[in-house]
């Protein structure tokens, strides 16, 4: 057991280093409240509003598009594992190269329905072409 | 063989007029004359020629059992589902009286309901057109899952054509119970044809493979049957129990009955048709169609035997304190079928089917008499508004009257002769070591004297006396539609019972017992051994234990005639003479005759209230508290638990996550301890 | 130095439980995607360890399956989500209660 | 003619035929609907879908009818054989029926393609299902129906009912697919393979282990038990079915249910065979026995209280998952097991005609605008007799009432129950089934027997609904003389999946 005497010591350390930083620091500095400190830094922009705002549900749908096809291309990885090894074990070039030309073919009609449909569009919204013209 | 080949016609011709009917009521209601009338009548006319010749057929020593239709092979050993057609003796005497009975009904219709100008005929003869076919095929089934499918389509047309006045408050809550109360019989009967077939692999009637045939060489030990653990015999009953719940639901017997009185509501001409040949009869054919299994089974004859015996006092107590023709006549059904039940029950096949047959006629008669009645009283049915019709309707009157002396029980008229042989069959066997029947049989004496005061009750307030309302003084007439088919039944409700006069042939050694020899013999073919009364008669003795003792027919049909005829003394006492209420009025001045009136409403009264209220009302109560109590019950714990468990729906998504996971647990919890995960 | 099996197992176990316990307490719509989410991780361990120990890539290469699914069905349920804030003004799930028992 | 056109398709075994051109289909509206993505032609859509459903309808019947016989392809990912044939017939049915009665009931709305794809993806998924091989094609094949499911259900946006029945069978269906997920992994970890030959090859060795396989196992029952709507994992159903676009309701309730049933019977026929599974502590049969008595009673309970015909329906749906269910609650080693799963089979099979007639049924009231509740089908019959007539079959076909197909897939089911000695699940399916006469007739009742509490305006006869009603209504009165040759396959399909 004492191979975990080790990884508990790491955690110890890893925990107790930046309290014990905190503490140090807070027992040592001046405490002086101002509004300014705990003011939204917009990198010196006066913040418009609070952090909690509603994205534009546009933001998710690209995010959306992107988590989609993005894990679809892991499936990709477990082919490629086999791709070599196969092709010198004699599988024709076809055989192993269909299915994969298929799985992508098929996202690829998922993806041009997607984009004729106007899911990469971004198209204002009536309100915030409301707001672009008011301010 | 050429009438066998024609035999699927007795079938298939009503049931051709029932699409006639269908399709003129969905594309042209008034193409058809009379309202689709005529096809039924043509078709069923047609049903009953070709029955007759199956009969002259069956009568040369004919008979067949085919296979018309094959559902299905089955796989492996499963069994084979298939339509198959059996003629012989029963069923070609049930075809005949079913075929009969239904083109009278048919024509009578036409004075019923299209004189009468009724709507939705078209509906009403398809209808009609439908049930005679189901009950036609059910009777010529050959196997007891055809059976069970014409029986439950004879179910289903009961329900429509009961509840054919649907716009009305009445008929379709009686259809409904109707439906529902047969149905819950049939369930029972489900699972017995289920039963039957996993337990014999077949379900056919006749033949060396035929379940009865198979049950019999599996008592001697000659064949194996799958039994699930129980002994052959007990295993045996249980299917027949099953069976006869099915039964019980159809023949309105005790305790599945309260559907019938309420069938009422349907048109009369339906009324007959139930109860004289289709329906109600199917429960009784069904048992004598496969009596050669009933007669392996002691306990469920026993239980038969009481039932019907029961249920013939019964509902004979109930029928006394009607005031509508048709309720009374609606509890005789019940009654009746009591002793048909006891017949069977006691061993008597032949006196059962006797019954069977004889009740048709006169029941079909009494029917469609009250139906003239009631076409004449302008659809008033109560029956303290009538009196006096005998000589407005003569014809009428002396039909009815040849029906009531046949319900009765009055020699010579032909329920005499067959309820005579069913008590005395229960006698014989009662007295030949099987007590048990002694107890039925004296319930079924003892209803015969109620039978009696009943029936005279009901013609004497219908027809004698004085006309109480302005109805009965000028009554609607009829016509030929109306008369002739009472003519016919009356003839026949007359002369049938000379068919089987036992006591007769036993005093004078003729005439032959015409059905006795109809039914005992195969005509020639091993195939067919099983299926007669013979056979029935050594089965019974082998594994029933029934045995008989000597014993002279007459002196026991001299009893039940004697109470029969005390019976409806009993009633010419209470009820014959004018009306008292309307006789006071007239002859204010005859004291001694009102008096006597007097006296005799008093007397009525004191008769009703202290012996026969009670004891109906004790009938009743238990009818209504304890029987429907039950059935009420029953559902309303449904409803209830019911309405409990959709709470559970509570719609909150979360508490579906819950109960899901609770539910998982729980399976995996009991899964796991019985298969010892945890050990 | 190898971890006995029952480890992860465990280890599986408590994610699953986790998950199940996300799933049973959180009226959010998005916090019971994740919770299951966690549910479906908890059997990428026991798919990826079990791989290992019984020396084939079934259980890694369905393992990736599942994250595949699990993105498909996030998809699905973001915009089931989303219709369900705009005709419902939220994303409580115990709010859409419109038909019961 | 067939193996002709077969050989020319390469890399797809011609078993996974109907698969393959319903997956085709879905693509091709895809296609459609990406060329122009703004102009849908309604009847276009449709036809290529009914096509579709057609075809592969066709494809499976005639390989069925030439006795495929059973080959693993894929690396036995998948199995081709009578069984999913079968089953591929279901589901090829039932599409073509939502096709063409959906055909009225998109008129009026946006999307019409994505639905029809929707659909054949999910049809797809289930010929995957049925045809599963391997816990990891089982549940792929799963998600792939479960995923277009969730978006048809939820397919009325702005309809509070449909978007809250969207949220409940997803939040379920996700739940249910991470217990299957986990249930999976743990099978896997126990026996360290995912074919399902291969898992029953292991389980000889698996015995000390036996906790984690049978964990496993009751999860992964809970899993498609999900599919099957059976209790306690049905809870989705009365909603999603009340809430969702009528003919999705008839779809779901027939084709992704059975789909369900073929997925169990595929998983635990195939890798947890009875006689092994049973002696070693993992009796999953007893899991269904207690799931059949349990779905049975409580949706025929349930659905005797409702008012709502749509949710009636959907409960009634539950019920008709406890009689199916009979098919795996009553095997045994060594008992007629083919029998009672091919009883199982021909009665989802029955089931799929008039359960989506049914529901297509009450997807015309809704276009004709006629409420949903028992009151609001008063005289329904006076003014549409002819969809009447077929809804009143359906009625007493669901209830089990002879002549109609029901009676007989039920007759069929109980009597292998009592034959494999199971005649305690045949008589609770009796009972229960005299009570489902109560709240069927109901509605018969309602249909022909009442009144109408308001004059009944119906503007249009809808074409499509129609038609589909009354081919509903035709399969159901068909399935009568035909019902021999289709329990007789069925049975014997499923007594070579032992």
């Amino acid at each position: 057991m004492n191979q975990w005497i080790a990884v508990g010591a790491l955690g110890v350390v890893a925990v107790g280093i930046p309290l014990g930083m905190m503490a140090a620091s807070s027992m040592l500095r001046p405490t002086v409240p101002e509004q300014g400190k705990s003011a939204i830094y917009e990198s010196g922009e006066v913040p418009t509003g609070t952090a909690r705002v509603q994205f534009n549900i546009q933001y998710y749908m690209v995010a959306l598009l992107f988590v989609i096809f993005d894990v679809e291309t892991v499936l990709i990885f477990p082919w490629t594992v086999i791709y070599r090894p196969a092709l010198e074990e004699g599988v024709p070039l076809v055989t192993l190269l269909a299915p994969m030309l298929v799985f992508i073919g098929i996202l690829v009609v998922g993806l041009v329905w997607a984009w004729r449909n106007g899911a990469v569009e971004w198209v204002a919204s009536p309100r915030a072409l409301k707001e672009k013209t008011e301010s | 063989m050429a009438a066998f080949d024609f035999a699927p016609l007795i079938v298939l011709l009503p049931f051709t007029s029932f699409f006639v009917a269908v399709a003129a009521a969905i594309w042209r209601p008034n193409i058809l004359p009379k309202g689709g009338a005529l096809p039924g009548i043509a078709a069923t006319a047609g049903s009953l020629l070709v029955s007759l010749w199956v009969a002259v057929e069956v009568l040369g020593g004919g008979r067949t059992a085919e296979t018309v239709y094959v559902w299905s092979t089955g796989v492996g050993d499963a069994p084979e589902l298939v339509f198959s057609l059996l003629l012989d003796p029963l069923s070609a005497l049930m075809l005949l009286i079913v075929s009969l009975v239904a083109t009278l009904v048919h024509v009578f219709s036409l004075g019923y309901m299209n004189d009468e100008d009724e709507t939705g005929l078209p509906r009403y003869y398809a209808g009609l057109g439908l049930f005679t076919a189901s009950m036609l095929g059910f009777v010529v089934a050959g196997n007891l899952l055809m059976a069970f499918i014409f029986f439950e389509l004879v179910g289903l047309c009961s329900y429509l054509l009961i509840g054919f006045w649907f716009r009305e408050a009445g008929p379709p809550s009686a259809a409904k119970k109707a439906f529902l109360v047969t149905r819950f019989g049939d369930y029972f009967f489900l699972v017995g044809v289920a039963g039957v077939f996993a337990t014999f692999g077949s379900a056919a009637f006749a033949g060396p493979e035929s379940f009865p045939a198979v049950a019999e060489a599996a008592l001697t030990g000659e064949a194996s049957v799958r039994t699930f653990g129980f002994g052959t015999q007990t295993w045996f009953s249980v299917l027949g129990f099953l069976i006869l719940g099915g039964v019980v639901g159809k023949s309105a017997q005790y305790p599945l009955h309260t559907w019938l009185p309420d069938a009422m509501e349907g048109p009369t001409p339906v009324s007959a048709l139930i109860h004289a040949a289709t329906m109600v009869a199917a429960g009784v054919y069904l048992i004598a169609r496969i009596y050669g299994f009933y007669a392996l089974l002691p306990t469920v004859l026993a239980a038969i035997a009481l039932v019907g015996g029961f249920t013939a006092l019964f509902a004979a107590t109930m029928g006394l304190v009607k005031r509508e023709i048709k309720q009374v006549l609606a509890y005789s059904t019940i009654s009746q079928y009591g002793y048909m039940m006891l017949g069977l029950g006691a061993g008597g096949y032949v006196a059962a089917t006797f019954h069977l047959m004889t009740h048709a006629f006169f029941k079909a008669l009494l029917f469609l008499g009250a139906g003239s009645v009631i076409i004449a009283m302008h659809h008033n049915e109560d029956m303290w508004d009538m009196g006096g019709l005998r000589k407005r309707m003569p014809v009428t009157y002396v039909t009815f009257l040849a029906g009531s002396l046949a319900l009765a029980g009055i020699v010579p008229f032909a329920g005499f002769w067959s309820k005579d042989e069913v008590l005395y069959e229960a006698l014989v066997h009662g007295l030949g070591g099987s007590p048990i029947l002694l107890a039925a049989y004296g319930m079924g004496l003892v209803a015969v004297l109620f039978t009696g005061f009943y029936t005279f009750r009901m013609v004497l307030l219908t027809f004698h006396g004085d006309p109480r309302t302005e109805l009965a003084r000028n009554p609607h007439g009829v016509g030929w539609n109306v008369k002739a088919p009472l003519v016919v039944l009356g003839v026949l409700a007359t002369t049938a019972g000379f068919l089987n006069m036992v006591p007769v042939h036993e005093l004078l050694g003729f005439p032959p017992e015409y059905l006795h020899d109809w039914l005992a013999h195969d005509g020639g073919r091993s195939a067919f051994a099983g299926l007669t009364s013979e056979h029935y008669g050594e089965l019974l003795h082998d594994w029933a234990g029934y045995s008989t003792v000597e014993l002279s027919a007459i002196l026991p049909g001299l009893v039940s005639l004697g109470l029969a005829l005390l019976g409806a003394g009993g009633a010419y006492a209470l009820y014959a003479g004018d009306d008292p209420e309307e006789h006071t009025e007239k002859l204010g001045a005859a004291k001694t005759v009102l008096y006597n009136n007097y006296y005799q409403d008093e007397y009525q009264v004191w008769l009703t209230d202290s012996v026969v209220k009670p004891l109906s009302r004790t009938m009743d109560t238990f009818d209504q508290g304890v029987v429907d109590g039950t059935v009420n019950t029953v559902s309303s714990v449904s409803l209830f638990s019911g309405r409990r468990l959709r709470r559970i729906q509570t719609g909150v998504v979360s508490n579906y996550a819950v109960l899901l996971t609770l539910g998982l647990t729980a399976l995996v919890l009991v899964v796991g301890v019985l298969g010892g995960w945890f050990a | 130095m190898a971890v006995p099996p029952s480890y992860y197992l465990l280890l599986s176990a408590a994610l699953f439980c986790i998950g199940v316990a996300g799933v049973l307490t959180r009226r959010n719509a998005l916090l019971f995607l994740m919770s299951i989410e966690l549910m479906l991780n908890a059997a990428n361990v026991n798919f990826v360890y079990f791989s290992q120990f019984w020396g084939n890539v079934t259980g890694q290469t369905f393992s990736l399956f599942v994250i595949a699914l699990a993105a498909a069905e996030v998809a699905i349920g973001i915009g089931i989500i989303l219709v369900l804030y705009r005709n419902f003004d939220g994303v409580d799930v115990t709010e859409a209660t419109t038909m019961r028992w | 003619m067939i193996d002709l056109a077969l050989q020319t398709v390469p890399g797809v075994a011609d078993g996974l035929l109907p698969a393959a051109v319903l997956a085709l289909t879905a693509l091709l509206l895809f296609g459609i609907d990406t060329i122009n993505p703004k102009e849908d032609s309604l009847a276009l859509l449709c036809g290529i879908s009914v096509g579709g459903s057609l075809l592969a309808l066709a494809l499976a019947g005639s390989l069925l009818a030439a006795g495929y016989e059973a080959t693993p392809v894929y690396g036995d990912a998948l199995m081709i054989d009578g069984t999913s044939l079968f089953f591929t017939l279901v589901f090829a049915s039932v599409t073509a029926l939502v096709s063409v009665a959906s055909y009225d009931y998109l008129r009026d709305q946006d999307y019409c393609a994505e639905f029809y794809a929707l659909v054949l993806f999910a049809a797809t998924g289930m010929s995957l299902m049925a045809a599963a091989n391997s816990l990891a094609t089982a549940f792929v094949a799963l998600e792939l129906t479960s995923l277009p499911s969730y978006a048809l259900v939820a397919f009325l946006k702005t309809d509070e009912g449909s978007v809250e029945a969207g949220l409940k069978y997803f939040l379920v269906g996700a739940l249910a697919s991470a217990v299957l997920v986990f249930g999976i992994s743990l099978v896997y970890a126990a026996t360290g393979a995912m074919t399902f030959s291969a898992i029953a090859e292991a389980m000889v060795g698996a015995g000390d282990v036996a906790g984690v396989l049978g964990l496993g196992v009751v999860m992964i029952a809970g899993g498609v038990a999900f599919k099957m709507a059976a209790v306690p994992f049905h809870f989705w159903a009365p909603e999603a079915y009340e809430g969702a676009p009528a003919p999705v309701s008839g779809f779901l309730s027939s084709a992704s249910k059975a789909a369900g049933f073929a997925l169990a019977f595929r998983i635990f026929v195939g890798a947890f065979p009875v006689e092994m599974a049973v002696p070693m502590g993992v009796d999953w049969v007893l899991v269904f026995q207690i799931l059949a008595v349990g779905t049975m009673t409580l949706g025929n309970f349930a659905a005797a209280t409702q008012e709502n015909i749509k949710r009636m329906l959907a409960y009634s749906s539950v019920g008709h998952a406890g009689y199916a269910l009979i098919g795996l609650a009553a095997l045994s080693a060594g008992g007629p097991n083919g029998n009672v799963l091919g009883a199982s089979m021909a009665h989802l099979f029955v089931y799929g005609f008039m359960n989506t007639g049914a529901f297509l049924f009450v997807a015309m009231a809704e276009h004709w605008g006629v409420g949903r509740t028992l009151e609001d089908y008063n005289g329904l019959a006076a003014t549409a007799p002819v969809a009447s007539v077929a809804m009143t079959v359906f009625m007493f076909s669901l209830a089990g009432l002879p002549p109609f197909g029901g009676f007989f897939s039920k007759y069929v089911l109980f009597y292998a129950a009592v034959e494999s000695g199971f005649w305690w699940l045949a008589a609770v399916g009796a009972v229960n089934s005299a009570l489902s006469l109560f709240y069927y007739s109901r509605v018969v009742k309602a249909l022909w027997f009442e009144e109408a509490t308001v004059p009944l305006e119906i503007g249009r006869r809808p074409v499509g609904l129609y038609v589909s009603v009354l081919a509903a209504a035709l399969g159901t009165l068909i399935l009568l003389p035909l019902f021999g040759p289709v329990v007789e396959t069925a049975q014997t399909v499923a007594a070579a999946l032992f």
